[in-house]
């Protein structure tokens, strides 16, 4: 099942290695929009946790039972992420997090070809509506819930 | 109880109306229970949304999808899907072949679970909703097969998109022209809107006066071209009332031209992903609509 | 899926006759605890709408797609009303209910043998029954 | 595996953590996610509950269960099951109804991979005294549980001491019968000593509740525990129950076993609330336990 929200408390903890070291840690993302989307357009920005930074090359995202980098994502047009599905995702960091509380914020965004007004901010120029507008235009949602909630055991 | 074979509008439920407890506190099944209860008879789903493991769902799943239409007495009506015209990063209108790829997909699966009307939602490049310049190619290219598997692919006109718009002309054109009974329209009730919230931010494309993108008297020469409608609805009020949209007249409109079809509810309203909230709303909608139609 | 209230909105509808006529309504109902009941275990006193109470004599209960009368459940020490099922109470009632809002209740338990206190039927005096929290347990419902 | 084979004290859950969220907002794969972000290995199940057509599981949803074990490394520890003494109206359940149903959960239990089992018997008066008949009906099951290889133990739990008659009840039946499959688990909630925020201690406990070190003599007869908790604070520390002094006893006495989280307190029915709750239970009882 799901938690309501976009990033799940279900799936945060620390990942390791054979040789049992901390190599990273993982949290679990889902779409809270109500379709799917195609893995080609999603847009993957920062994780910031505790004013830490990582970008998009160290992130991983497995959809499905499947890994992939950002740029890989971008690519695939057939694949479908579905709503139900919840992506990993998984940070490089070595030593992993500490014990303890963390503020976690994911940056995502969808590109959607049929309502670009839910997902980029519109022109306040009106004479701009009906231009054509710029084809990467989305959003790069900042989701930030539970500050200091989510907990590493 | 059976259904009367009614000929005029019938109430049916799109999944959407459930988007927020979707997955966390509703599954496929706890949706056809509640649209049950109703005593609504029809469906819409999203394939994007509500198909596992789209675009190709297992034969359990398929299994148990037709299993579910027969036990709660449900007609799959509409199949929402997306001709996903910026599939791509840097490519502002998929070629006409991979977009007749995509549709041609969903024109067999619709018809594999039974539905007749597809809202097919084109790729628009601009902020008052204009579709793609190769949209005429693209449904042309698919009329051979919808007329072998018929289906009907509709475009939902939607807010802020009006009746009387040269967008709607162009697709009644098209019909026309082709003659086809497999392209036609699925007309969104939003664009009857006439009460907004005061402090409402422009919409583009919508009347800055607060007047209504279209009237309901726009229909009567749009009717037969229409095959599906989403009866969307925002705020009902305890007494069974729509506040902002004139759903009397509306259903007038359709019931005195002889319409037959289905009227799916859409709520675009707020405290989606609060248990319970959107299944009450969506019963005081039938309450309303079954006080008008007389069933 | 179940919702978290012990009265279930999904499920809650008149029910008619080969004539289309209505004969009643139902209501679903769930245990808010962790495990399921004996159909033996299952007490139930009433489902109560708009002030009316509807008492065993006027009630089926279906479990697992099984209609049991009172009566029968209460030999039935080896069928299980699942934690994850919604009971489904048939209640009797010419004509069924009216369009439109109804305050729906429902008090019914379940005897635990490793609670102290007898395995009578629920006092109907008590804000709580058997070991379930009194919570839920009323809701505001429209019938179509 | 190896979080098995270790002796110590290891950690884990009890599902009765989040019952009322269970078929909700939750399956039993969730939990298990949720035990793994934590590296609680051990699981108690409440049998009825959470088995799907328990008593009587599908070869199916048995094959999922061991699959998910597998996958999350999850150890079956207890397996909380219940002998039905108010089965019928009028009367109170025989021995050869008892053990009927004790017999198939033994089986049912030993099969799922469950080296423990939380017995929970009738009761006939307000202290909870167990069914008079609780010798006859143990007693004939011990050659089951010996078989099946699971320990029989029922549950000691407020009000009941550790030093109340029926715990020297039951260590004399154990001695007598001179065997290992019947024990005790014990619930850590008798050792509460200060009242949950906005609730009252129970009738009797703000006197004289179980002392840490009444657990001692006990502690060869303990297979698991209910690790319960009432409130755990933003600083991970429990305020009603002495943990510290209990862990450290049960270290120097080396028990080894598995210590069950089991919440107990308010808003059971806030996902979010339950969640951070056994997280914060989970960093308390690491940090104590040295991992």
């Amino acid at each position: 099942m799901l938690e309501r929200q976009n990033i799940q408390t279900r799936g945060f903890h620390n990942v390791y290695d054979e040789d049992g070291n901390a190599i990273g840690f993982q949290l679990c993302f889902r779409s809270t929009y109500y379709k799917g989307v195609w893995l080609s357009q999603v847009r993957v920005g920062d994780l910031i946790v505790d004013g830490e930074v990582f970008s998009r090359e160290d992130q991983t995202w497995i959809i499905n039972d499947v890994e992939y980098t950002p740029d890989e994502m971008e690519k695939l047009g057939t694949i479908h992420w579905h709503i139900l599905d919840v992506a990993t995702i998984v940070v490089k960091k070595p030593g992993g997090l500490s014990q303890g509380y963390h503020d976690v914020t994911v940056n995502f965004g969808t590109v959607s070809s049929y309502g670009p007004a839910r997902f980029a901010p519109q022109p306040k120029d009106k004479s701009e509506w009906d231009k054509p507008f710029p084809i990467e235009v989305f959003s790069m949602l900042a989701v930030r819930e539970y500050h200091n909630r989510m907990i590493i055991v | 109880m059976a259904t009367p074979a009614i000929k005029g509008p019938k109430r049916g439920v799109s999944i959407y109306s459930y988007s927020g407890e979707w997955g966390v506190t509703m599954n496929l099944e706890d949706c056809f229970k509640d649209i049950y209860d109703m005593g609504a008879t029809g469906v819409e789903i999203l394939a994007n949304g509500h198909i596992d493991n789209y675009p190709q769902p297992t034969n359990e799943w398929m299994d148990n999808w037709f299993r579910l239409c027969t036990k709660y007495n449900i007609t799959p009506v509409e199949y929402g899907h997306w001709v996903t015209s910026r599939l791509y990063r840097g490519i502002m209108e998929l070629n006409t072949e991979e977009s007749l790829r995509m549709l041609k997909q969903d024109i067999i699966l619709a018809h594999r679970l039974g539905f007749t009307v597809l809202r097919t939602k084109l790729g628009v490049i601009d902020w008052i909703l204009t579709p793609v310049r190769n949209w005429r190619e693209i449904i042309l290219g698919a009329l051979d097969l919808a007329e072998r598997y018929n289906v009907c692919m509709c475009p939902e006109i939607h807010q802020p998109t009006a009746l009387s718009s040269k967008m709607v002309a162009d697709y009644v054109e098209f019909i026309d022209k082709y003659q086809t009974k497999n392209f036609g329209l699925n007309i969104d009730f939003g664009t009857f809107q006439n009460v907004w919230s005061k402090d409402r931010p422009p919409i583009p494309g919508v009347p800055e006066d607060g007047s209504p993108c279209s009237y309901p008297h726009e229909l009567r020469a749009l009717l037969p071209y229409i095959h599906a409608c989403h009866a969307k609805f925002n705020n009902m009020s305890e007494d069974f009332q729509e506040t902002t949209i004139p759903y009397p007249e509306i259903i007038k409109e359709f019931v005195d031209g002889g319409w037959d079809g289905y009227f799916l509810s859409e709520y675009e309203g707020p405290h989606k992903d609060e248990p319970g909230f959107v299944s009450e709303q969506l019963k005081r909608q039938h309450v309303m609509m079954k006080r008008i139609l007389g069933y | 899926m179940l919702e978290y209230e012990g009265v279930q909105y999904k499920g809650f509808r008149n029910l008619y006759n080969e004539d289309g006529e209505a004969i009643g309504f139902q209501v679903g109902i769930r245990l808010i605890t962790y495990r399921g009941a004996w159909l033996s275990q299952f007490r139930f006193a009433y489902v109560e709408v708009d002030g009316e109470k509807y008492r065993a004599d006027r009630c089926t209960f279906v479990v697992s797609g099984v209609e049991y009368t009172y009566e029968e459940t209460f030999t039935l020490g080896r069928v299980k009303w699942p934690l994850d099922e919604a009971m489904i109470i048939r209640v009797k009632k010419p004509g069924g209910l009216s369009q439109g809002n109804h305050t729906v209740s429902a008090l019914y338990g379940e005897v635990a043998s490793y609670i102290p206190g007898d395995a009578g039927e629920i006092d109907e005096t008590r804000t709580s029954h058997g070991h379930s929290e009194a919570i839920g347990f009323t809701r505001e419902m429209i019938i179509v | 595996m190896q979080a098995q084979q270790k002796p110590g004290i290891h950690r884990g859950v009890s599902t009765y953590c989040w019952y009322p969220l269970y078929n909700v907002n939750m399956d039993l794969e969730d939990s298990f996610m949720i035990m793994q972000d934590m590296g609680a290995h051990g699981l108690e199940i409440l049998a009825d509950g959470i088995i799907k057509g328990y008593p009587y599981p599908s070869k199916e949803w048995l094959n999922k269960w061991f699959a998910l074990c597998d996958h999350y490394e999850i150890v079956p520890v207890e397996y909380g099951h219940w002998v039905e003494s108010k089965l019928f109206r009028g009367r109170e359940s025989t021995v050869e109804e008892s053990l009927e149903q004790l017999i198939h959960d033994i089986k049912l239990a030993s099969y799922m991979g469950f080296t423990c089992m939380r017995t929970k018997l009738g009761v006939i008066d307000g202290k909870l005294t167990p069914t008079l008949i609780w010798r006859d009906v143990i007693r004939k099951a011990l050659p089951y549980a010996e078989k099946y290889n699971v320990v029989m133990q029922p549950e000691i739990h407020s009000p009941t001491r550790l030093t109340d008659q029926m715990i020297m009840d039951y260590v004399e039946f154990i001695e007598k019968e001179d065997t290992q499959f019947f024990g005790f688990n014990v619930d850590f909630g008798t050792f509460q000593n200060k009242p949950t925020p906005g609730r009252e201690l129970p009738p009797g406990f703000k006197m004289n509740p179980s002392l840490p070190e009444d657990i001692i003599p006990l502690l060869p007869y303990i297979h698991c525990c209910h690790a319960k908790y009432y409130n755990m604070s933003e600083d991970f520390d429990e305020t009603t129950i002495p943990y510290v002094e209990i862990i450290n006893i049960m270290k120097e006495h080396g028990w080894n076993g598995y210590l069950l989280s089991e919440y107990e307190g308010p808003n059971k029915e806030s996902y979010n609330h339950c969640m951070t709750q056994v997280r914060r239970h989970h960093v308390m009882l690491k940090r104590l336990l040295g991992e």
